[in-house]
């Protein structure tokens, strides 16, 4: 990405135009192997206010989605292509320098472990007050008020006290809660929450999942909530992306996803997760084998070789992103789950497993 | 709660392993004070049952895996397994115990060592006490790594050719080379993804199944725990809260924190919005100070004056439910959090 | 902006490299999977280098390797006799003082000149090398030995073994390295004179000795802190688990850890062992004349660096070249296994 | 510590197999013998005679003192006391130190930073070979390469002697008046030969050990959350993750004390410059072993005082483990 800057651009994001527009956005790093293929042409939209939830497991590249879009990846050795509209601007094409006036101000990002994405030998206050003091015109007293409040806001007892304190001397919720304050100090219009619960306990999880409601709804903020546990975006998420191997796999509003998953490796995600009102010692289904390399994905749909609805045109084909029944339901599969052509498959599969089962 | 008690143990002689009064404690640095980790837990388990110990980070209940393991030996109560009195064995006698009592660790990539094949890291009990002549142990190998679903063409590669998944089948089948009766798997699933998490758990129930083994299941995954468990112990800052059936427990928590805990888990079902007044407040207090009486008085919405002078102890509610709080949740009864959660550092 | 990391990124521990090796398979989300993609790509950036630190050893690697042969090789066989050079303890009068760059002028037949007794520089050079370079390797072999197996125990049992061990340690850490070993030759010869009533002990065995116990503390506290690390490894509670002995878990399961951490600073130590051979030389109790070695050639003649400059040069460019090269390997290997260098 | 350090040097002294008196006079009459073994008190039993060394009040032998009365001892051959000899030479040896340090520190820091910031780029490597050379270079070649060069050759600076400077004063009052302040004769000008040469190995050792602790925290996430806060680079390096990458370097500039040390012994040496490492040698090869012992012992002290300020710097960075102090 070495495009000169363009001259700066004016917005012209009407009130109907997405606050965040991402279109087949590819980030690949250059690597002695090869080019991982980390981002694979990825593309949405996202509204002011409303929550995305990104799920994948680990490789799937939600990470570095986030961090792509952002612009927050070394530039040597990425290669990034494809199109982020911010709020009417073309961020792809910014400098670093120009960068930073929407970093931290409009767009910001609190990440998977609260300690260390504390710096540790500066105190919360300062941590808190660097970006407000960096975007906003303001002193260094009326930064500090600033940041009192931001702390009350989320929930911090005591929050004055907490100014002059360092991140090891909060616990690992409270932590977190400082990072989203400093997240949210310049009231960015968006938010990148990358695992923001994931090392936290459950109870503590559920406080920080709520706090962060409260807040997008008090700011009327945008969210990108990534994670790996489909229970955490199923309550929170307005629509939810489903990614594997760098790709997004199936996309739709929460209810449709969960009612109308059309994608089996959604369908095969879900259904391996222990559920509560599952009586114990439920046989899980599994997924066998495993993501595959980036280096060099598989022909066809990425998913087809863990697939048990797989079929030839599967390892051909790559399937594009088609649109399902519903408004806003996208997926990327031949044989979709729920439709006849998917229960053919399947049936099929399933006798040629019984087949060769037998003759075993 | 959060109480100490003996009431939910069965008959002296139907269990495997019996754990009365267990007691840990490590020194904070040279201040003199000292972090209470477990105190005063009792459980047992029988033959062939699963028992899951459930709760947050700092509840105690990987230190206790590792008490019954004697790794260290906890500084008080008894553990009796299988006829043994473990905590009274010394020296030889306890390193005798040793293989029939295994343990399966959280990471799979510290667990194994790096610099050794993966057959003689499977191979190492068996030569540790010379069980066999080397065929037989080569066989053995073998058999355990085609068991846990390893490829017998890969047993002269090391660790790092495999992935997170395959190690922790290594794990697995390095503790179940020396026969043993009983393995603790502390948190052996919650460094791994969904869909690996879940082959794992199904091998467990293999190798169980196989192996003729009992298990004493540590996670902090409440669904997971209750998918492979007969019998779930949920602890809270180094005392037991509450022992039940997976089936009763999930269904009925009877101690608060318990149904705190399931309030709090995220559903993958859009149809129930989480609740903000269903949130627990709070977090865990210090292990070096904790509160009195019942330890999870600080945060419990239905805390009394009681609970703080006294500790209330293990009693059955119902059959096969045991709980120790003053004021448990009748059947049926929803916790209910009243006012704005007590946020405390 | 910050920079992508370079080349030699710490790879966290042997796992680091695991990661690496499966890195495009798996886990390109974690934060660390992330970073090692820098990695790479800062690799790929620096023109091929990352890509030969990643396989094979790179040009630098090669000429070190081919120098430190070089040494090696033109010492052994000049102590061996193969070598047509002339005696180094020979004098031709004539030529006291002559050499390259001299004041007085070349010596003739001698193509790097004469020391101020007039002894061939080609010789005493070659001979020196093997006096150099046997101090030093033994004293870092005896250092590596003692050293090693203190620091290991230390490290492995804890408490007060290590107290104990860390202890002598840092008593011996508390004297300055020079000064220490200034005042072991010195002891070491008083012990070597009375008890055996004469001269007859070899000084390179003093010198070996002396350097050697200096280095102890030193590589003792860089294994115990590997050590240390390894012990906490669940693997090890697995082998106790299992119910190996305490020996054979160190010996078994972190020794191997250990021993590639050891073996890259080995290469440092003996860098360091023949600057301070050298050092000990001009402060007049190194390998004592006439027996030659790079340091004493230097020791002896600094004083006539103004008229004859080639006597103190030449050996200093041959021990220039060889602690470079000996440093340039070491943190190579470094690189390799990923010794942090904060454990030096 | 101190303790074991005395007792070290003593046995190590008093453990030279054969009479000691043997060693320090060799052409002695068995009679001179006698009385400088009565004199040292090594009629004595050892532990008695470690007592009296020591100047345990109590336990020590009447009418000796040790050095809890600061008491050094004499070197044999001039009956000079050893703290005098200490009060000329140690100021010296710790001026150069002094400087030394400063200036590695200063060059290492910024050129570091550089580094970690533009690894893997033309500067990095640039900056990592001149390091690499610099750290293969001896301090005894370098000494000698700089007289050769600077001073006998170019003869831009003396490359032999010493004059006053301002830390003198406050050992040996005398010698305040001996600071001259003309540019012949100026303590700068002795000085800067022996402290290029002591200072480059440490640049070196520095700057690679800040180069790659810092490209470790560079890879922090904090430092991917204050880049995301919008916080400009520079502040990023030096606000951020210059502190946290410093703890290591405190350490070993702590730590380097004691080679600093050493290799002073040799610049002064070769330099020709009264301070305690001539001394040492001197020393030693006159074998005045006790005071030797003493010289060592200062160096201890002085080591293990250097650690306390180490430590305590290290509580001023690291909040971390302020804290964990305050809870012992």
């Amino acid at each position: 990405m070495t495009q000169p800057a363009s001259a700066p651009t004016v917005s012209t994001a009407g009130p109907s135009e997405p606050l965040l527009q991402v279109e087949d956005l590819r980030t690949h790093f250059e690597t002695p192997r090869g080019i991982v293929r980390a981002v694979d042409g990825v593309s949405f939209t996202l509204a002011r206010g409303k929550t995305l939830g990104v799920v994948g497991e680990s490789g799937s590249g939600k990470t570095v989605l986030s961090r792509s879009i952002m612009g927050l990846l070394p530039k040597r050795g990425t290669i990034r292509e494809g199109s982020v509209r911010f709020d009417g601007t073309e961020i792809t094409e910014l400098s670093p320098k120009e960068m930073r006036d929407f970093w931290g101000a409009r767009m910001s990002m609190i990440f998977q472990d609260p300690m260390t994405s504390l710096n540790p030998v500066m105190k919360i206050g300062k941590q808190i007050t660097e970006s407000i003091r960096q975007h906003l015109d303001v002193d260094k007293k009326y930064a500090n008020e600033l940041g009192e409040n931001l702390l009350r806001s989320v929930r911090i007892p005591e929050p004055e006290q907490r100014l002059k304190e360092y991140p090891h001397q909060l616990s690992g919720g409270m932590r977190q809660r400082v990072c989203i304050a400093v997240a949210l100090a310049c009231g960015p219009a968006l938010l990148f929450a990358d695992e923001p619960t994931t090392a936290l306990d459950v109870t503590v999880q559920a406080q920080v999942l709520d706090l962060m409601a409260t807040q997008q709804r008090e700011r009327f903020m945008a969210i990108v909530l990534i994670t790996h546990d489909l229970g955490v975006v199923a309550g929170r998420a307005d629509e939810i992306a489903v990614m594997y191997a760098g790709r997004i796999v199936e996309k739709a509003p929460t209810s449709v996803l969960f009612s109308d998953m059309k994608m089996p490796y959604t369908e095969a995600l879900l259904s391996s997760i222990p559920k509560i009102e599952h009586p114990s010692h439920t046989r899980l289904n599994t997924i066998p084998g495993r993501p595959p390399n980036l280096v060099t994905p598989p022909q066809g749909c990425k998913f087809a070789p863990r697939c048990t609805y797989v079929q030839p045109r599967c390892l051909e084909e790559d399937p594009p992103l088609m649109p399902g029944t519903q408004p806003g339901h996208e997926y990327r599969c031949w044989f979709p789950v729920g439709t006849p052509e998917g229960a053919e498959a399947l049936a099929r599969n399933r006798a040629d497993q019984a087949v060769t089962g037998g003759a075993a | 709660m959060a109480g100490s008690g003996t009431a939910h143990l069965r008959g002296d002689g139907d269990s495997l392993l019996r754990v009365e009064h267990l007691l840990v404690e490590f020194p904070v640095g040279r201040s003199g004070l000292k972090v209470n980790a477990v105190t005063d837990v009792s459980f047992d388990i029988l033959e062939g049952e699963t028992l899951g110990i459930v709760g947050e980070s700092g509840c105690g209940k990987s230190t206790t895996g590792r008490a019954v393991m004697q790794l260290p030996p906890p500084k008080g109560g008894r553990v009796v397994y299988d006829g043994v009195e473990l905590t009274s064995l010394k020296g030889e006698d306890l390193r005798a115990m040793r293989p029939r009592l295994q343990m399966i660790f959280q990471d799979p990539i510290s667990s194994l060592n790096p610099r050794r094949k993966v057959k003689d890291i499977v191979r190492e009990g068996l030569d540790i006490w010379n069980i066999g002549d080397k065929d037989s142990r080569d066989a053995k190998v073998l058999e355990v790594l085609e068991a846990v679903g390893i490829d017998p063409a890969n047993v002269e590669r090391r660790p790092h050719e495999f992935s997170g998944g395959q190690c922790q089948r290594i794990s697995i089948a390095r503790a179940v080379v020396t026969d043993p009766k009983l393995i603790i798997c502390d948190e052996p699933v919650s460094a791994l993804d969904v869909s690996v998490q879940a082959q794992i758990l199904n091998l467990l129930e293999d190798m169980k199944a196989r192996y003729g083994l009992t298990l004493v299941f540590i996670a902090h995954d409440l669904a997971v725990v209750k998918n492979v468990s007969d019998r779930v112990m949920v602890m809270y800052l180094g005392k037991v809260c509450e022992v039940a059936g997976p089936d009763t427990l999930y269904s009925q928590p009877a101690h608060p924190y318990s149904a705190a805990l399931l309030a709090a888990i995220p559903v993958p079902d859009p149809g129930t919005r989480p609740d903000a007044q269903q949130v627990l407040g709070g977090e865990i207090p210090s292990p070096m100070e904790p509160p009195s009486g019942c330890r999870f008085r600080t945060r419990c919405p239905r805390a009394q004056p009681q609970c703080g002078q006294e500790e209330p102890e293990l009693r059955e509610v119902a059959p096969g439910q045991y709980v120790a709080c003053h004021f448990p949740l009748e059947p049926g009864e929803a916790l209910t959090f009243g006012g704005p959660p007590s946020v405390s550092i | 902006m910050p920079a992508p990391p370079p080349d030699d990124i710490p790879i966290p521990g042997p796992e680091g490299q695991r990661d690496l090796d499966r890195y495009a398979e798996d886990s390109l989300d974690s934060g660390l999977a992330v970073a090692q993609t820098q990695l790479y790509v800062s690799a790929v950036e620096v023109g091929g280098e990352g890509r030969r630190r990643g396989k094979g050893l790179g040009l630098g690697a090669w000429l070190a390797i081919g120098w430190l042969t070089f040494i090696v090789a033109v010492s052994v066989l000049a102590q061996l006799g193969i070598l047509p050079l002339k005696s180094p303890t020979e004098s031709f009068s004539e030529c006291a003082r002559l050499g390259p760059f001299a004041k007085e002028g070349t010596a003739p037949g001698h193509l790097l000149g004469c020391d101020s007794n007039g002894r061939d520089m080609i010789a005493r050079m070659a001979y020196g090398g093997w006096s150099s370079l046997v101090v030093a390797t033994g004293a870092v072999l005896f250092g590596l030995v003692f050293g090693g197996i203190l620091g290991l125990l230390a490290g492995f049992f804890g408490g007060k073994i290590d107290a104990v061990i860390t202890s002598v340690f840092n008593v011996f850490l508390a004297i300055p390295a020079v000064v220490l070993a200034l005042a072991l030759v010195a002891f070491l010869q008083g012990a070597a004179s009375s008890g055996s009533g004469g001269d007859n002990v070899d000084p390179k065995l003093l010198l070996i000795l002396a350097i050697g116990i200096v280095s102890v503390p030193l590589l003792g506290r860089i294994t115990r802190a590997s050590a240390l690390t390894w012990s906490q490894r669940e693997f090890v509670l697995a082998a106790r688990a299992q119910g190996a002995k305490p020996m054979r878990i160190m010996v078994r399961e972190v020794l191997p850890n250990v021993v590639p951490a050891m073996m890259s600073i080995a290469l440092l130590a003996i860098a360091i062992a023949i600057v301070a051979e050298g050092t000990l030389s001009i402060l007049g109790v190194g390998v004592r004349p006439p027996t030659p070695s790079w340091g004493n050639i230097i020791g002896l003649d600094r004083g006539r660096i103004k008229e004859s400059p080639h006597i103190v040069f030449l050996p200093a460019i041959l021990i220039f070249f060889t602690v470079l090269s000996l440093n340039f390997l070491g943190d190579v290997v470094r690189a390799k296994l990923d010794v942090r260098e904060s454990a030096v | 510590m101190l303790l074991l350090v005395t007792f070290f040097t003593f046995s190590l002294v008093r453990l030279l197999p054969g009479d000691p008196t043997e060693t320090i006079i060799p052409f002695g009459t068995d009679q001179q013998r006698a009385q400088l073994s009565k004199d040292l008190g090594l009629d004595k039993p050892f532990l008695q005679q470690y007592v009296n060394y020591l100047g345990v009040p109590v336990l020590k032998s009447e009418g000796t003192s040790g050095l809890l009365q600061g008491e050094l001892g004499r070197k044999y051959a001039t009956n000079q006391p050893v703290s005098d000899l200490l009060n000329q030479s140690l100021p010296i040896s710790l001026q150069l130190v002094i400087y030394a340090q400063f200036l590695a520190l200063a060059i290492a820091i910024p050129l570091g930073v550089l580094a970690a910031y533009r690894s893997g780029t033309r500067t990095d490597r640039a900056i990592n070979t001149t390091a690499f050379a610099f750290l293969a270079i001896p301090n005894f070649v370098l000494a000698l390469v700089l007289s050769y060069f600077v001073g006998a050759r170019l003869k831009w600076l003396p490359t032999a002697g010493y004059q006053p400077g301002w830390l003198d004063q406050f050992f040996d009052p005398d010698r305040g008046s001996m600071i001259f302040s003309g540019w012949e004769d100026n303590h700068i000008r002795y000085m800067i030969l022996p402290v290029i040469t002591l200072a480059v190995g440490q640049i070196a050792i520095y700057m690679r050990l800040l180069r790659s602790d810092m490209i470790a925290t560079l890879q922090e996430n904090f430092i991917t959350m204050a880049k995301a806060k919008g916080v400009p680079n520079r502040r990023i390096l030096f606000r951020h993750a210059l502190r946290p990458s410093s703890l290591t370097l405190l350490t070993v500039a702590g730590l380097n004390i004691g080679t600093l040390i050493g290799g002073a012994i040799v610049v002064e040496v070769i330099f020709g410059i009264p301070g305690l490492g001539t001394q040492i040698a001197v020393a030693i090869s006159a074998r005045e072993y006790v005071e030797l012992q003493s010289y060592i012992l200062v160096l201890a002290f002085l080591f293990v005082m250097i650690n306390f300020v180490v430590d305590f710097l290290y509580i001023v960075l690291d909040p971390r483990i302020r804290r964990a102090r305050a809870a012992a």
